[in-house]
């Protein structure tokens, strides 16, 4: 294994200390796990939480900032945050009008963030938690454990964040988060495997000429794996996939993300390909190319698709000040 | 039938240092099953977990009883683990802790320790998770009152995942992929019962 | 090989065509292999040309917009562009102040890009050219290629450009671009080697256990190789290497730059660690963390350090707003 | 001694083609020797350029002169190729069309391309680029007008590279590391030298 690390325990509390030393608008605390933007609290305003494992980076600590994330909590590389770091960071970030707590589907997340509310709750603070679930290549009955969270949780912290910085109400501000969730679809192509520092090995063992298709963003192998093809055909793939759950139309906002060890020219050969396959039927309002939900240095991309409304176009074109995105101010 | 053992204190103790040594010495079998079905941690979220667990009972002062000993476990399992697995141990070792400070019962507190896994990750025998073999286990113990009997329960346990089809936990994501595998939770459940086992062997011996 | 492509040869104008796709602000001639901003030429402004190899990005058509530069000229994956392109794109951009050429120190880079000046020339376009070679890794002296430009590029491209916008003349922006040069070093250091997709194959063997000192962003080998060691260690080496060419102290731009498969957590480690060693000795006033000077999929990092003046750092505080470097407006 | 040739349109067209055809034999090795001191494109470089030239010389009409032969070839080669080695090669053959057309001469117009390297390239004798092979090439030619002892001068001066330490081109960041391989710049030059022979000889026949 050949990585940029001192030593893999080390990895989290190491890159936080250089994130609060790239930063000065975030607090961090390296030691408790979790980043902060450097205003909080805000009073008045809903605070947003998010977090999960670390090795998606810039999700989520690269998100944190007036109109977005008020605090991210990363757990180990590719294990869900414990709840004493997610109820420290809620009770840091609290303005006194609520916390929402964005959190990916997956089991581990689920319970270590319910677990926090709970923890919150005993101390007066109000949460609210929104699942996010838009990866479709995972089957989506009340019997599993549901669909996993990718790449619309970008988007759902953006939306959410900015309506929040207007200082809409708990209810509101999660309503908005369940709605672009509802609205957004995604699906991961893998060409090979991640290599979590830990353990030293890639996650999974992918032939040199085929590619995990439907692959998670923690190393979970894929529901099959096919050939490998042209990018327009993987494109295709995962369009088709995404498309059989929400038809594509109107105004849309697609994010092709790579999954950290893919060239950013391979992503826009693939964003290329979903603008060709979308001529016509649909327009591409905004877009993101880049590597937003990673899973450390695994090759590959993931395509996340909302369908907007007006309004969701406004709340995403709202000033953001991130470490990862950055317009208006 | 036996009857119900009434762990104490040192028995509740022994276990957690010996389930923290098992865990470390597999370590890496259990992320390897891992890495298979799931994201490939759960041997290192586990001995993360277990090595806190441990500290925070030799930490305690010689007075804790039985079930303040599982509750500090419990807590340094849930503050350290990550993943789902620390919840749900966590959440079991409290409800045992709970259980076993009321009741003194072990089988009364193994039942509240499956209780919180099955309530607080809503799955069922034959999810492929690590139900399938602590029910079986519990069941077992309630059934004979026999350790032995007991542990091999949750290994048999253990053992029938490799043939199902997962339907909680992110080993569910690979659908028919995931037949053929054991599931990493039910192999580290039935190293944590027979860990058990050791312990309430030796304390008495 | 595997990567997100059609076809080895069709990698750069693919990529172009989905820059085009994802960044309506911007003009993309494919074919041309050319990027200019949208509202080019900018009468009255002197325009920034750059360009080089592609498999850099966002070096440097992420970098064309306002406040940065004009057009950027990527050629063949690692290979020079070609007069031909650079001649269309200075000819697209010139707004009759002249035309300011930033080219990184390559003899290929060079000789492309002077035949095209001399074609400009002919057709009555003023241009002025800045080499950039900030890389301590390489030997300079009059007899050698000299030292070769890697992350100054970013620096010398952004606060120009901001110096550009304020219609300063050809002669002053293209000062203020050579100061930069002069006030900027870096040394990169890689895990592994790139695969360009015409070869297939990774441009150097690098044992598991070693690590290449001073490698170039074309995969070029480097000095000297040395056993992997921890991130402190490495980024010792490489701060060592800088200090020995240019003491730091006063106030620093840093940068902590991937070579494009190396996750960002990695670089956050290892800009603690930059952070850590030059406590007490100088100031980090500003910083980027990321991938901005990439090598494909190479993995490793790069270290550049600029000390600032007063009015640098005024002019990189400055608004900018293309696809990878956006604030202030 | 023997005459200099006086190569006419077919000839160069002939040189074009020959050259293109070894090229593409070859552009894996050059590329493999580029991978070793340089950034490993160097054969795929020029691969291009001379698909690019051949293309050029073919679209020109059957009046070219043989200096607008190779003025073609060069242009198209400064176009497509990139790379250090695409405005060396490509300058080289305008300049000998340039020297051709007016001179008619070929060890004029090889002293011509000579030139032209030297001066784009600022690298003499020793420098371990393309001019080791091509500066005693063009003075074997002067010398004794004879195309096999030229090439012969080439490969000769393109081996000579092995020892040498790179002092120009991207070689030359290697410092000392660079000893002990050959340039791929010289080695494509005694190739393209080589061709010049072939296409002379099988005109000519
Ligand atoms: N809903 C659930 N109910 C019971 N056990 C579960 C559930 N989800 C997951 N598990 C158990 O947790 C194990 C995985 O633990 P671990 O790898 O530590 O967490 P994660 O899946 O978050 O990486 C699985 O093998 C399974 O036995
Ligand atoms: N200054 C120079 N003068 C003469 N030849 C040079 C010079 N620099 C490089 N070369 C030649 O160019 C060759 C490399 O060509 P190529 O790989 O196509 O370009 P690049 O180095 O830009 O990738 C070298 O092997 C060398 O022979
Ligand atoms: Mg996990
Ligand atoms: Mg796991
Ligand atoms: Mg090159
Ligand atoms: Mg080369």
């Amino acid at each position: 294994m050949k990585k940029v690390i001192n030593a893999p325990e080390d990895v989290v509390p190491d890159a936080l200390r250089g994130l609060a030393a790239a930063h000065p608008g975030l607090r961090v605390d390296a030691e408790g796990r979790f980043a902060v933007r450097g205003d909080a609290p805000v009073r008045g305003k809903v605070a947003l939480v998010s977090g999960g494992g670390s090795g998606h980076e810039p999700l989520h600590t690269g998100f944190v900032g007036p109109g977005m994330l008020d605090a991210a909590c990363p757990g180990e590389v590719f294990t869900s945050p414990v709840p004493d770091q997610i109820l420290a960071a809620t009770l840091a970030v609290n303005g006194g009008t609520g916390v929402l707590h964005l959190v990916k589907n997956y089991t581990g997340d689920v319970l270590n963030f319910q677990l926090a509310a709970e923890l919150a709750a005993d101390e007066g603070v109000a949460v609210e938690s929104v699942l996010i679930d838009d990866d479709v290549a995972v089957e989506d009955s009340t019997h599993t454990a549901g669909r996993r969270g990718t790449g619309a949780t970008v988007f759902a912290e953006k939306i959410a964040g900015a309506l929040a910085e207007e200082r809409a109400g708990l209810p509101a501000v999660a309503a908005v988060a369940r709605e672009v969730n509802e609205r957004s679809r995604s699906f991961g192509v893998a060409l090979s495997a991640a290599t979590v520092p830990a353990t030293g090995r890639p996650g999974f063992d992918l032939p040199d000429d085929q590619v995990e298709l439907g692959v998670g963003i923690h190393g979970e192998p894929g529901r099959e794996r096919a050939p490998l093809a042209p990018a327009a055909e993987l494109v295709d793939r995962a369009l088709t996939a995404i498309e059989a759950d929400l038809p594509l139309s109107g105004d849309l906002l697609v994010m092709v993300n790579g999954m950290g060890g893919t060239p950013l020219a391979e992503l826009y050969v693939a964003f290329g390909e979903v603008a060709r396959r979308l001529r016509g039927r649909a327009t591409i309002a905004r877009s993101l190319v880049g590597n937003y939900v990673t899973s450390l240095d695994m090759t590959g991309f993931s395509i996340t698709v909302c369908r907007l409304t007006p309004e969701l176009l406004r709340l995403w074109d709202a000033p953001v000040e991130t470490p990862a995105l950055r317009w208006g101010r | 039938m036996r009857e119900s053992v009434r762990p104490d204190a040192e028995v509740c103790r022994a276990w957690v240092r010996e389930a923290a040594a098992r865990v470390a010495a597999d370590r890496d079998r259990l992320t390897q099953l891992d890495s298979a079905i799931g994201d490939g941690d759960h041997g290192h979220n586990l001995d993360r977990g277990m090595r806190a667990a441990l500290q925070a009972v030799e930490d305690l002062g010689e007075t804790a009883t039985a079930g303040e000993v599982l509750a500090a476990a419990g807590k340094a399992l849930i503050a350290k683990t990550g993943g789902a697995s620390g919840p749900l141990y966590g959440g079991a070792l409290r409800a045992m802790g709970r259980s076993l400070d009321e009741s003194g019962d072990l089988a009364a507190a193994l039942r509240a320790g499956c209780d919180a896994v099955r309530k607080l990750g809503g799955a069922a025998v034959g999810d492929k998770t690590m139900v399938d073999a602590l029910e079986p286990a519990v069941k077992a113990y309630e059934e004979t009152c026999d350790l032995e009997v007991t542990a091999d329960a949750a290994t048999t346990g253990a053992e029938s995942t490799m043939t199902l089809r997962a339907r909680k936990g992110r080993a569910s994501y690979l659908g028919e992929r995931s037949v053929g595998h054991l599931d990493p939770g039910a192999a580290s459940t039935a190293l944590l019962i027979r860990a058990l086992v050791t312990a309430a062997r030796d304390v008495r011996a």
